[in-house]
């Protein structure tokens, strides 16, 4: 199934896009969509630590189930203020 | 006026302030983040703010509730600027309300803790000689030691 | 713009706002006291401030020195008005500038309660029904336990 | 020697006035000014314990010995802000 990837900040430079469009299996977590762009992208590893991840613009953690069409973000440690 | 807003327009801290007043305000306090000429020894240049706008926007809602669940008598707003800022603006205007001085103080500097803890809002740092994203907590509006910690700090 | 001001005329808080700001300001924090339509039960018409203002002046430049002993970085300003006011109308207006935000809180809510404690003003509240003079704290700028207990409220 | 007494608030309406000129005994002290005063109006003795005192403007203590000429204030408990 198809799902939208969002990247921001530095995450988002690091690949080179702020919005991408990936495959993954029915039934898949967030940490399976991270771990596909972070093999493809191997620069973002760092921050599998300290990102926040989120699923349709709610939080979500890495073990949520994502659906077709969903809208997955990673998030760098925030920096507002 | 809306009181949670992320934005690309100037911010108006007297227009919050406008909102959060009500005849029973004895007290209202206030606090406006803004580009400041260095950082840690650099000069700065410009500042650009990117947010992921939807949830930054459910993330301050969400500050605003946890502010009216400890201080149901306040009254609170929050606007947080976005896009390229030159040295002296505004990143981020806050307003407090309160019959009392105490939960104003208290809501206000919760208010800032939490932008800073779960907001989804990053820095781009334009210094002379280079620029940085500016990376500071990892977000999770869920983690209860880092929201005890903004409690802690806004309860003198 | 003068940092400390007893006065009948309106205050400005947005003017001591720009007299604080410096391009290093990274913070501002700011307090107004509101005349409020209620108080201890009683519906508040309207209150009248008395000073006795040369030591009033003074006792606000004593608070601004208080300040900046312990908050280098801090820039402050506190003007109080006196005379009548009606509801909703800015009794105290206080801004506090720094390049950080504990500074700037801190030192804007130690000016407010030193305020409180040594600054001979009076409140005179006209409710309905009568009229009370409000007497707070015996002004003692040398009395180190209230002056410490102002730093313990002002440094979450 | 002549002094004046400037008083304020709740003691400027007990007393019926804000300004007064008296005549205290050279080297007198601020508590005798008061002392006087108190037996004049002796409404305002409550304040005794509550109250402050300046001289010229500037805070002062009830030992503070007062010169000719010099502004004795008496002050309630303050309710500014």
């Amino acid at each position: 199934m198809r799902v939208t990837v969002r990247l921001f900040a530095r995450l988002r430079e690091l690949v080179g896009a702020g919005e991408l469009s990936r495959n993954v299996a029915a039934g898949a977590v967030v940490a399976v969509v991270w771990d596909d762009l972070a093999r493809e992208y191997p620069a973002i590893s760092p921050y599998a630590g300290s990102m926040s991840c989120a699923v349709n613009a709610e939080y979500a953690r890495m073990t949520t189930v994502v659906d077709e069409d969903d809208e997955v973000a990673f998030l760098p440690p925030v920096s507002g203020g | 006026m809306i009181a949670t807003r992320v934005t690309t327009d100037r911010l108006d801290p007297a227009a919050l302030v406008q909102a959060v007043e009500t005849p029973g305000s004895g007290a209202i306090a206030t606090f406006v983040g803004l580009v400041r000429d260095h950082n840690q020894g650099r000069r700065v240049l410009h500042l650009v703010y990117e947010a992921y706008e939807p949830l930054a926007e459910r993330a301050l809602t969400r500050i605003l509730d946890e502010a009216r669940d400890r201080w149901p008598t306040a009254v609170l707003a929050v606007h947080h600027r976005t896009g390229k800022l030159e040295v002296g603006q505004v990143s981020v205007a806050i307003a407090a309300a309160s019959p009392h001085r105490s939960e104003a103080f208290a809501a206000c500097r919760y208010a800032i803790e939490r932008v800073k803890q779960i907001v989804p809002i990053w820095k781009h740092e334009y210094f002379e000689g280079g620029d940085v994203w500016i990376e500071g907590a990892t977000a999770d509006p869920d983690d209860t030691s880092a929201r005890d910690s903004a409690m802690r700090i806004a309860c003198a």
